[in-house]
């Protein structure tokens, strides 16, 4: 069992501990111990090839680590089917964007109707109407995105990684992103795992901020604290100057 | 040249007259073809998938065996494979030298290393990219290789066209095992072959045609089964696999 | 003995599965390994049937070179041959492969020397009936010949031709072809060259517009090209099918058969394809 | 199985004792399906690019088409060559038949659809972006052809390999048009095909596997053409073309 | 010879005219006239599937439109070699880092000197130093999209199209890459046509903003006019709110 809690909660939180990958003698991902909370938004951000991705893939299954263990609600398996994850590069099944969203709830054998339902209000909620009959191919790239993000959000994950999901979505279209995220966390409690470039959009989303850099956690707090009274020289130079809302 | 064009004519006679023999031919060519297709199909495309998707010791050296064996003669193939059955070898009390089974046996020998090696092509790419969609949508082992199907099913399609123009066409392996028995093991390949020995070359050609509208068949149906809607749209294919 | 007469009654068990596999009256299949000419003459195909409804076992033919026809009788792989190289039948007999009866006559047919119309080599005109001054004629004007080497009956006969002329031709006008007749008959047509041939094939081929037989019927039967049959020793393997193997050259050495072979060939082309000579009694 | 393990000492013994006639047959068998390999290959690529790059009326029929001729069988394609070129055939004055010409005209024919169908398959999804990628960068035509070729160089391998290994294994066209004919046109695989007829199987195994030895090393080098930087790293390959 | 003129300048200007793009019914993109000024930086800005980049692409040449003109310096010809982009899914060429950048140069028989001096000079500039040697696969994005930059940036391209470039590179190196651009256009004269969904950044860079909406121009005048009094309310509208630094 993990020793080192940051947190006074105790549930379906994600621990990390000693986690470790490198490439040859190139060390991405070197991370001592970090827990990320249960039901809460946590913002992951830094400099580009800070191992931000190298991080989700590993939580997520998709890559091994050379070193080190993660935990789940005490377990040291991810349930896969709980979890899910928008790449940086998002992804589309070449199909349709309806069959797209749907795709998660027909694996999991929901029922014609509720399927139906179920992306008409997503589809609603993201702009994507227009759009759910359209083949993947000849998409524009900030419709992709969200139609990848339609399809995280159809089942309801305990666990959602989610890897610069806004970076190509325009700025009205990402305040309404924001808000769905928001809504997730308060009624259904899903844990969000967010990387992101915009710190406004951290500060705007996140509980807890974690900024890595060369593949070390330089500082992981509250988000209130991270961006007005950083323990850290380091965090205090990433989020200052004119970046910061 | 007229040799070929009354080729041309004998091929429709056969065809529109319904010649029994020429029937029971095609017959027999597209049973044996298509069940061999189906076995180092069922067999070949997984096979390929797994070593596209594995890191593992000799994996090189195993791709350039795979590409040899593509490149295996069939006549050596169809003598490897007599040998194994003859009579007093070690599988001789199957008597299966000179029977359809033999036939289906060597073809799917041909047929299996050009699927895999086409589909360790196909899937090198792109395998693990859909592997890992699948997985964070939660699709179970069934249902990853089946969306891996899908996604891939340009390539395999192409693959599969491959072995089945591969063993269509091939002559000499079903010729050394069947034996080219009249009503029995005689196939579209070792008829043209025989007939050609024989100085029928209008109905050696004509055969040959059936065979070519058969083969087209085929792959048209294998096209079909591709669902391709059409070209790669715009400029590029954001978000593809 | 009565060992062998068990394992016989076994694969006939083993065999009556397979009906379907075989075809055609009790499902025994019997594998006759026979030289090209034969099948492709269309003799087989003429007379077989006859005998699969005499006797009801089916009869698969694998028409193959003589050589390898010897070699599936020595592996055991056939049941009965049907073949053309005296010699070598005299030997695999020898070697013990043959059943106790040996080999048989059936029938035979004669080859023939085959050449362009404009006969270079100038045989036609001098030695339309001696194989060997003809072949020493080739060897002299050095005229394109195209051999089997392929080691089959025809082959083998060509071979003691030209050994009877004492010349052993190895030189450029001497193309070693390594295929079979009717390749080898298509190959001298276009070359416009000589070859050796038996006279089923070259009938069949009909390659007349630019070639002639240029020599034949040699009086010292020389060009006399004698088919046998012989069944495999059954103590090779328990596979094989002795019994549909005796029926086999039992009946295809019968006069009735005799007969039939006698008049295979005379609708089309006018004169038979195959002399029967099969010793009855 | 005896048969098979004196073929394989029987192989060794031909290669260590550098039996002449066997080199003869390889040589030529090397230089049949290497030329024909390279004039199908300098057509079939550009022409596998051009089809995959353009969208026209019939393109789909043209695919099958391409597709059935890959699977033309040998026997087929040498017959019409051969009829051809025959004496009194259209081309006759040229004199080719049973010449390593003709030979290598037939193996062309074979190979060039299975090149074109393959490079198709692998130019379909990535020469669009590869040849936007290359104007925006200011290539002229020939610098994109040259990224193109470097791009897709998997697929393309792989295409040559199989049609390597098409022509190096087919018997029954080079048998037609070349006739086997000794220090002439005389190929491994005819030569294990004459072998096999003259029931030398012993020795019709050793020339197989001294062919499928062959076979390997072609295909070792041509793999390492592809200068293969291992596997897919990492979770995708970000940017890649 | 184009008519309408909205600028004094007349020189190597980009004029679209009566550019229309559909696919089937559906209308992306419907210009009537819009003038790129020479030697100036444009930003395009609109919602996802705006039509952004199909413009851009048509600009490019990478794309046939329905209909209409484009004119470069009053010829109907965009001298490619004179011409560069950074698509929005950048694309490598699978070599080293070092190589992508090194490639336009090499296409344009610089010497090899040339080349080394002026790769180095962007890798320093763009962060990759360390990455020169690095094979492409295994890249984060950023460090793609920053290889993509730089190898546009590395012969003078008089005309560059960059499709949001910036969208995965992290806050500090966006700056960089800002400052970068600003000095390309004011020491070489380089005309910039930028798509971004970041205001800010369209507000720190543009001379000129264009307002795309459903494939058409919506508002299109100097950046200071458009972001403080445009003359449509829906250009008010996209760029209010929290949005707006
Ligand atoms: N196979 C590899 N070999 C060497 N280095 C690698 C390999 N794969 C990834 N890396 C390096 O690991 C580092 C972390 O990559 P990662 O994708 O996690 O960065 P990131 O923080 O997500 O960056 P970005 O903000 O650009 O997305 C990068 O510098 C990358 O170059
Ligand atoms: N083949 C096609 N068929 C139908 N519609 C298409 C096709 N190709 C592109 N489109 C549509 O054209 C519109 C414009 O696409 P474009 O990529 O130019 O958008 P964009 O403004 O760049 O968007 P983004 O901000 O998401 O990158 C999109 O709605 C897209 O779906
Ligand atoms: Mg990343
Ligand atoms: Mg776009």
């Amino acid at each position: 069992m993990p020793a080192a809690y940051e947190t006074e909660r105790y549930g379906m939180e994600l621990q990390i501990q000693n986690l470790r990958k490198s490439y040859g003698t190139h060390t991405v991902l070197d991370i001592g111990s970090l827990t990320v909370h249960d039901g809460g938004i946590t913002a992951v951000v830094g400099p580009n090839g800070a191992g931000k991705s190298t991080l989700l893939n590993i939580l997520a299954g998709l890559m091994k680590s050379d070193d080190g263990e993660v935990y789940y609600g005490g377990s040291r398996e991810i349930p896969f089917q709980k979890m899910t994850m928008v790449f940086q590069e998002p992804c589309l099944i070449s199909s349709t964007v309806e069959k797209n969203i749907a795709y998660p709830l027909k694996l999991r054998k929901y029922s014609g109707k509720e399927i139906h339902s179920r992306v008409g209000t997503l589809a609603a909620e993201l702009g994507l109407t227009h759009l759910l009959g359209r083949r993947t191919e000849g998409l524009s790239l900030g419709e992709v995105q969200k139609t990848a993000l339609a399809r995280a959000l159809s089942f309801e994950p305990e666990l959602l990684f989610l890897d610069e999901p806004c970076a190509s979505i325009d700025p009205h279209a990402t305040l309404e992103i924001e808000e769905m995220l928001l809504k997730r966390k308060r009624e259904k409690g899903t844990t969000i795992l967010i990387i992101t470039h915009d710190l406004a959009q951290a500060g705007r989303l996140a509980d807890q901020v974690v900024l890595l850099k060369e593949g070390k956690v330089v500082e992981a707090c509250g988000a209130e604290k991270f961006f007005s009274h950083p323990d850290k020289e380091e965090t205090r130079k990433f989020t200052g100057g004119e970046l910061l809302v | 040249m007229k040799i070929i064009m009354e080729g041309v004519a004998e091929a429709f006679r056969l065809i529109f007259s319904l010649d029994e023999e020429v029937f029971e031919v095609v017959g027999l060519s597209l049973r044996v073809s298509l069940l061999s297709l189906l076995i180092a199909g069922v067999l070949g495309i997984p096979a390929g998938i797994f070593i596209a998707g594995h890191r593992f010791r000799g994996k090189r050296l195993l791709m350039r065996l795979i590409y040899t064996l593509m490149g295996m003669p069939p006549v050596l193939c169809g003598l490897l494979v007599y040998i194994a059955l003859m009579r007093r070898g070690p599988l001789g009390s199957l008597r299966l030298n000179y029977t359809v089974t033999a036939m289906i046996i060597v073809q799917t020998l041909l047929i299996f290393p050009i699927i895999t090696g086409l589909t360790v092509s196909a899937a090198r790419d792109r395998q693990g990219k859909i592997r890992r969609l699948a997985r964070t949508l939660g699709a179970d082992r069934r249902q990853t290789m089946q969306l891996l199907l899908f996604e891939m099913r340009f390539g395999l399609i192409t693959a599969v066209i491959t072995g089945f123009s591969r063993g269509i066409s091939e002559v000499g392996a079903v010729m050394i095992v069947g034996g080219n028995i009249d009503g029995k093991t005689r196939t579209m390949t070792t008829y043209i072959s025989q007939l050609k020995g024989m100085g029928e070359f209008e109905r050696a050609v004509a055969v040959g045609i059936i065979l070519l509208i058969i083969s087209f068949t085929v792959n048209t149906i294998l096209c079909y089964l591709q669902k391709d809607p059409g070209e790669e749209l715009r400029g590029g294919h954001a978000g593809g696999i | 003995e009565t060992q062998n007469q068990g394992e016989v009654q076994n694969q006939g068990e083993a065999q009556n599965q397979e009906e379907t596999e075989a075809g055609s009256g009790n499902g025994e299949e019997i594998i006759l390994a026979t030289t090209t000419s034969t099948q492709d003459s269309g003799l087989l195909d003429a007379i077989l049937p006859v005998f699969e409804d005499e006797t009801g076992y089916s009869v698969s033919v694998v028409s193959v070179g003589s050589g390898e026809a010897m070699t599936m009788g020595e592996n055991g792989e056939a049941d009965v041959l049907l073949v053309h190289s005296p010699a070598a039948e005299e030997e695999f007999v020898a070697g013990g492969h043959a059943d106790e009866d040996g080999r048989m006559d059936v029938m035979y047919n004669d080859f023939v020397l085959v050449g362009p119309k404009d006969d270079p080599a100038g045989i036609a005109a001098s030695a339309p009936d001696d194989a060997v001054e003809a072949f020493r004629k080739l060897a002299d004007t050095r005229s394109t010949f195209i051999s089997r080497s392929d080691e089959s009956g025809t082959h083998q006969k060509e071979l003691a031709i030209w050994e009877a002329c004492g010349i052993q031709p190895e030189e450029d006008w001497y193309v070693e072809a390594g295929t079979g007749m009717g390749a080898v008959l298509e190959m001298t047509n276009e070359m416009l060259g000589y070859t050796l041939s038996d006279r089923a094939t070259w009938l069949n081929l009909g390659l007349d517009e630019d070639l002639m037989i240029v020599c034949e019927k040699d009086e010292s039967g020389i060009l006399y090209n004698q088919y046998g049959v012989i069944c495999v020793n059954p103590e090779k393997n328990e596979n094989i099918n002795h019994e549909g193997a005796k029926a086999f050259q039992k009946w295809i050495v019968s006069e009735e058969t005799q007969e039939l072979i006698g008049q295979y060939g005379v609708e089309e082309f006018g004169s038979p394809l195959f002399t029967p000579d099969a010793q009855q009694g």
